[in-house]
């Protein structure tokens, strides 16, 4: 094969002085530092929780906060289980309201709604997410509960299911909003492929582009779930201040956050084993949120479908 | 047509009515959450309209209801979401940026993306302890604007990260190769290139999040908002009070009046908040538009 | 030719996106079992004249449709018609391989269990028949529970191709079914567009002239959404009528 | 630069006054001269209006000082005391021994000062025509943490035979502590029985009240005041025969054993940084019973107020 | 042709994704001025070799490369290269167009923007010259302020040329620069390289092995990661030394 002289000995691309280089090592640098900051938050936050619960710890044995069955400060019960059943139990309700709504409201945004419809409802669905929690807090215990008092009248003005109801009203948008970007995102070619063999818009919304975006609904989920575990100010107002170990959804009982946001405002000594308890309860708290985030980690990644 | 099997075209009608029964289905559900949003939006203006004036705006706070007014908190919530908007858009971005175009896809950025999504989930109230033992005591700032503001963006930071991320996600590689096969440098790519794309995504990402600021109560009241607050914060080492606070101290107040009034303050919270995801949409069609 | 039946019939059919005209006054007659291949500058509506036959159009949000459509004798924008049956009877295979992020057999079984086929054994039969028929059973027979996505894009195309089979349609519409692909996989699916003809009506567009000279019984010429000249394939290339036609085939003209 | 204990060096109505802060301070309370400097309060919720009142009607005669209330609870309050964020601390309940430690620990010595009683009022919903009076040791029966009552007849024959349904505040509160001391008893642990509703907000405990015929409930006497249209008070037997909580039997302090003091703690300390704070302070005290009427508690008798100034005089002859 | 200087020289290059080998010791010399094909079936590494020569593989991660690559002169993957200058002077076309979201006049205007060009003046005459230089001045100069994506596909690979043009490169990479556009857009493009060859050093990556026999002076046939011949096109095509060659242009293999 042919050789060839060599022309230029010295194009312009040997390293210089270039105008772009000072960013490109700045830049990186300034970039990871912020995004430290995440890093750094969760690290406060263990700090935070961990430290101060070392006194708490001090005075209850983490198998008898783990394992007594009665949370009463005052007798000096520490057992985190009712306040866990509570925070369960709205979740629990919250879901049932939040994942079947906003997954279908997400499936008629993206596969039935014309574009129009769609560019008003999601954003205005999204507001329902943007409402202060505490404006949610009042309307479940003087709308909400009202109304379903007519309906079951034995059942307490402070229930489980009045701030159940209501926190998955405002959890549905997360799940919706979410869920229909996931489905927009299926190509439109996997839905006209199942079109041209004769499928109905259901067939292709629940065959196709469901199973399609099956990873983004489940991440959608666990969003909405681990909101609802942190959700407070509904809870402290509308599902009473009573941690009780129950299953039903018509008593008045008490969750995790609704226990630290009342004593953080209560009276009660901030030397006190007392007070020292938010720490331990906010600690179970983040373990649960954690859980419940690898766990969707692990499910996300087995359901995720290349398309 | 041609196969007209009778056995299918009869199944065909029942998977019409199917299609048919779930669309109403979905539309129904749809329907269930703008329902109860307008419920909701009602059931406030009815309570709170009556009181609702000029005067109301621009008055302090005051233990008679009927003097009473929501100045200090609107200051106090501009404050603060003045504060906050800056930082978590600049931090949040960067870090998006960092993660989605920086970072190497390896075991370390997975476990940093795990962080960030569990930060999502961590309730605030945990936020406002740490705003508390970090901010306000470990940093000296007191219970000040900028503590409380530092907190809601450590808070906030996670929605606007996450959000960014997959803005930056879907604008195509094409154009990232199309930039560097220009000599564009990595940073000129995103600059130039990838940013003004991504824009959109981004924008609805800072809105929810500040949205959520705005409306946060628990971790402010652990990091020291005050429930009466007479006067406008000069700077950010000032004393402050918010608009769901001042929502939340009044409606435990025994007298009706200032329930009336803490209805009056959460229209002026959806006001703002509309205002607000206006802002939003808007910003995110001109941008649409042009890409 | 002439003695077979017609399959498709169209008359005077326009079809308007919003204000825009796409398609003006087609007529055409598409024999059954034949390969008729449609070919014309980008944008002159060859992909939209394809969708108008088995009403993909109706997914797109302001088409108007003017004129007639019959397939089988049946006219399809008539009231009556059941788009999903129409759709079953007139599959589609699309320029870029689509297939489900499911399993080999599950991509098969699809068309089949949405009409209502349950059993195992009556399915495991048409994913077979259907992956044979396109000749890829041999390639992936040890291999039916793993993701459809995982095959190379020949393997793809011709997978959908076999999708669209395995509910038994008349009429089969290609859209540039071979562009995406590298000329041996481009190659396999002109074979078997070949021996498919033996069994379907097939329509398929093609911006590749020498595609549509290979393996199409008739070629129709589509310009500016009218249709200029239509013929056998032979003819249309050797000896065409219009001088259009002519300047396109011999690559004259922009 | 925290402004909580800031005199004029950073409170923002300096430009207006020529004047040195130290010399305006000496010249408190004196007409005319203009008082700046920020005087940060927190602590019970209970107390928060009335430090409201006081912080309204200072400043409309000093517009120069800012007073804010925040009502983070006793308990928060006292912590906020010792961590030195704030210049006053009010209070539902007396001081804790380990508050105290705490506080003295950070080189400062709390001074109590009593404003006047809060009465907790025991309430029924409105419609309830049976109950008339009720005795100290029935409500030990009904609250105690071992009680087996569960219908209004378990507490008196003759009552219905209707399900007891109990509100209270929860065991974060002052007044749920104070419940137990005037009514259970003082010994340690001592708790009420936990399956009564509870909640922190004594507005919902109103509505839970309201809307239940057959409930009993106990919450601070100004939320009953509020809500007598739906709400009976239930008149207290101590021995002495019933007595209904009103402001004059809570004031006279034959509302026994349910009237609780309510506390304020300047912090001297401050005084000495902070000009504005002593004459706000005394302020509060010189006007302290028309604050605590106004705010819909039961004052204590003028003597006590001219003790309570001449405390204050005493413990701050040096400022 | 050997009078020309060698603007590319390859000697020995290997190249693993992680640890599959997707190029094979490849030696091969690029005549400047020159328009160079290469052809070679679906996954061959046309676009692989491609991207060795801009470095544009650096993007990916897990990439090893062994061997000699000059470029002038130069071996660009010395340790003092200046990558980003090196892609300046290397231009590359896609297959698919890939406009930026802004308008004409910025696309083309960006390349000599990030590399310090300021002045108005100077940025309005690049882009006169590159959009002339492809035959799409006289067909847009009235919008150039429109968005470039509102181009058809044609104009837009057009005016990807043009904007890889405007930063003054040497050499030219163009991957399957045509494979998505219609028969007219590509005799344009088509017509277009032969004249940028006066220029500019062009290699091209083709499946259509009409399309390199009618605009290469040598073509290049690559087969699973090797260069199998190496010659003038016109030899390569007309007389193969490589059986493999000849099976492949003659489509007979797959
Ligand atoms: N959804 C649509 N809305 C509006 N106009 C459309 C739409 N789809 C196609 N068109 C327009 O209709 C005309 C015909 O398009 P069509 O896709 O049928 O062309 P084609 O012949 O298939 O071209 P190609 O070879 O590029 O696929 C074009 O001008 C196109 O821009
Ligand atoms: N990023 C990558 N990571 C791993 N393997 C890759 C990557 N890109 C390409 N390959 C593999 O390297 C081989 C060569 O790919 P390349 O894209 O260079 O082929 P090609 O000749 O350009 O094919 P085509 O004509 O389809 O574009 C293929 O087997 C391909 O699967
Ligand atoms: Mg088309
Ligand atoms: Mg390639
Ligand atoms: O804050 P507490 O008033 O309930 O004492």
């Amino acid at each position: 094969m042919a050789h060839y002289e060599i022309e230029r000995t010295h194009p312009s691309f040997i390293k210089g002085s270039h105008k772009g280089r000072k960013w490109d090592k700045i830049v990186p640098a300034f970039l990871f530092v912020c995004t430290m900051i995440s890093v750094l938050t969760t690290v406060g936050i263990v700090l935070t929780l961990v430290l101060e619960s070392l006194p708490f710890f001090a005075d209850v044995s983490v198998l008898q906060f783990l394992t007594t069955l009665r949370w009463s400060p005052p007798a000096g019960d520490f057992g985190i289980l009712p306040l866990v059943s509570g925070t369960l139990l709205v979740t629990v309700l919250a879901m049932l309201v939040a994942l079947p709504i906003g997954m279908m409201s997400a499936i008629y945004l993206s596969e039935y709604a014309p574009d129009r419809v769609r560019r008003i409802v999601k954003p205005v669905l999204e507001i329902l997410a943007g409402i202060p929690t505490i404006v949610y807090g009042f309307f479940a215990l003087t709308f909400v509960t009202p109304l379903l008092r007519e309906m079951i009248p034995d059942m307490g003005l402070f229930n489980a299911l009045g701030a159940g109801v209501v926190m998955g009203i405002m959890i549905i948008p997360l799940v919706s909003s979410l869920s229909e970007d996931a489905m927009s995102a299926v190509p439109r070619h996997l839905r006209e492929a199942a079109f041209a063999l004769g499928a109905t818009r259901f067939e292709v919304a629940w065959k196709v582009v469901v199973p399609a975006a099956l990873s983004g609904i489940i991440s959608s989920f666990v969003l909405a779930l681990s909101r609802a575990v942190g959700e407070t100010m509904i809870v402290a107002i509308a599902a009473g201040a009573t941690p009780k170990l129950t299953f039903s959804p018509l008593e008045s009982i008490q969750t995790m956050t609704g226990y630290i946001v009342q004593v953080s405002g209560g009276d009660i000594s901030y030397g006190s084993v007392d007070y020292k308890s938010i720490f331990a309860v906010g600690i179970t708290l983040f373990g649960m949120t954690l859980l419940l985030n690898l766990l969707a980690q692990f499910i996300a990644r087995r359901f995720k479908e290349d398309y | 047509m041609v196969n007209q099997d009778p056995v299918l075209v009869k199944r065909a009608k029942t998977r019409r009515m199917k299609n048919r029964f779930y669309q109403s289905l979905f539309f129904a559900a749809t329907c269930v959450g703008v329902v109860v949003l307008v419920v909701l939006i009602v059931d406030i203006l009815r309570k709170g309209i009556g009181v609702l004036n000029w005067d109301f705006l621009t008055s302090f706070n005051s233990y008679r209801p009927e003097n009473a007014g929501l100045r200090g908190a609107i200051v106090g919530s501009i404050w603060i979401i003045a504060m906050t908007a800056p930082l978590t858009f600049v931090i949040g971005v960067c870090s998006a940026i960092y993660l989605e175009e920086y970072a190497k896809k390896n075991r370390w950025t997975r476990l940093i993306q795990l962080n960030i999504s569990n930060l999502a989930g961590v309730p605030s109230i945990v936020y406002g302890l740490l705003g508390l033992a970090l901010f306000a005591r470990g940093f000296g700032l007191g219970r000040s604007i900028l503590a409380a503001a530092l907190t809601l963006t450590l808070l906030v930071l996670p929605i606007i990260i996450v959000a960014s991320r997959e803005a930056l996600a879907s604008v195509p590689d094409s154009l990232r190769h199309a930039s560097y096969a220009l000599g564009a440098t990595r940073w000129q790519t995103i600059y130039r290139v990838v940013l003004p794309r991504a824009f959109p995504g981004i924008m609805t990402g800072t809105i929810l999040a500040l949205s959520r600021a705005i409306g946060e109560t628990a971790p402010l009241l652990v990091v020291g908002a005050m429930a009466y607050v007479a006067f406008s914060p000069r700077d950010v080492f000032d004393i402050f009070t918010t608009i769901p606070i001042q929502i939340y101290n009044w409606t435990s107040l025994p007298q009706e009046e200032f329930k009336q009034l803490a209805s009056a303050g959460i229209i002026v919270l959806l006001v703002l908040l509309l205002t607000l995801n206006a802002f939003a949409i808007l910003m995110r069609n001109k941008y649409q538009k042009r890409s | 030719m002439d003695q077979r039946n017609t399959m498709v019939r169209v008359r005077h059919l326009n079809l308007y996106y919003g204000n825009t005209q796409a398609l003006s006054d087609i007529v055409l007659d598409v024999p059954e079992r034949s390969v008729t291949a449609l070919i014309g500058p980008s944008g002159c509506g060859k992909s939209t004249f394809l969708r108008t036959l088995n009403r993909m159009n109706d997914l797109i949000d302001g088409v108007t449709i003017e004129g007639e459509v019959r397939i089988g004798g049946v006219d399809i924008y008539k009231d009556d018609v059941d788009v999903d049956m129409l759709r079953k009877s007139v599959g589609m295979v699309f320029q870029a391989p689509n297939p489900f992020p499911k399993s080999i057999f599950g991509n098969i079984a699809y068309g089949p269990r949405i009409h209502g086929i349950r059993q195992k054994r009556e399915l495991e039969h048409i994913v077979e028949k259907s992956l044979r028929d396109v000749g890829l059973w041999e390639e992936v027979k040890d291999r039916l529970d793993d993701s459809a996505t995982g095959l190379s894009g020949g393997q793809q195309q011709r997978l959908c191709i076999a999708r669209s089979l395995a509910v038994n349609p008349d009429v089969l519409l290609m859209d540039e079914p071979t562009s995406a692909l590298d000329p041996i996989s481009t190659a396999k699916i002109e074979e078997l567009v070949q021996q498919l003809k033996e069994q379907y009506t097939i329509i398929i567009v093609t911006h590749n002239m020498q595609q549509a000279a290979r393996i199409s019984d008739r070629t129709a010429f589509f310009l500016n959404g009218e249709l200029i000249e239509y013929n056998d394939t032979a003819t249309l290339f050797s000896n065409p009528d219009n001088p259009r036609t002519e300047d396109y085939i011999s690559g004259r003209f922009g | 630069a925290c402004s909580q204990s800031s005199g004029t060096e950073d409170g923002g109505a300096s430009e207006e006054n020529s004047e040195p802060s130290e010399e305006s301070s000496g010249a408190a309370g004196e007409e005319g001269e203009e008082l700046t400097g920020t005087v940060v309060i927190n602590g019970s919720s209970t107390v928060y209006p009335v430090g409201m009142i006081a912080a309204e009607q200072f400043m409309a005669e000093h517009p120069g000082v800012n007073v804010t209330v925040g009502d983070a609870g006793s308990g928060a309050g006292f912590e906020m005391y010792a961590a030195g964020e704030i210049d006053f601390s009010e209070a539902s309940r007396p001081i804790k021994p380990e508050e105290k430690e705490a506080i003295k620990e950070a080189g400062m010595t709390p001074v109590e000062y009593t404003l006047g009683y809060d009465g907790i009022t025991v309430v029924v919903n409105a419609e309830n025509d049976f109950v008339d009076h009720l005795t100290v040791e029935e409500l030990k029966k009904i609250w105690s943490a071992d009680s087996d009552v569960q219908t209004w007849a378990d507490v008196r024959d003759g009552w219905p035979e209707e399900e007891i349904v109990l509100y209270g505040p929860g065991t974060e509160s002052g007044t749920y502590d104070f419940f137990i001391e005037a009514i259970i008893g003082e010994e340690e642990g001592a708790a009420l029985r936990s399956d009564y509703t509870a909640n922190a907000d004594d507005n919902i405990l109103v509505q839970g009240v309201a809307g239940d015929p057959y409930s009993l409930g106990f919450f601070g006497y100004a939320y009953y005041a509020e809500n007598q249209d739906q709400l009976k008070a239930v008149p207290i037997d101590n021995g002495d025969g019933p007595v209904e909580p009103s402001i004059e039997t809570i004031s006279d302090e034959s509302y026994t054993p349910l009237s609780r003091p309510l506390f304020i703690y300047p912090n001297s300390e401050k005084m000495k940084e902070n000009p504005a704070l002593k004459p706000f302070v005394q302020f509060y005290l010189e006007n302290a019973k028309q604050f605590v009427e106004e705010a819909g508690y039961a004052p204590l008798d003028d003597a006590h107020y001219e003790e309570l100034l001449q405390k204050f005089e005493e413990a701050h002859v040096d400022v």
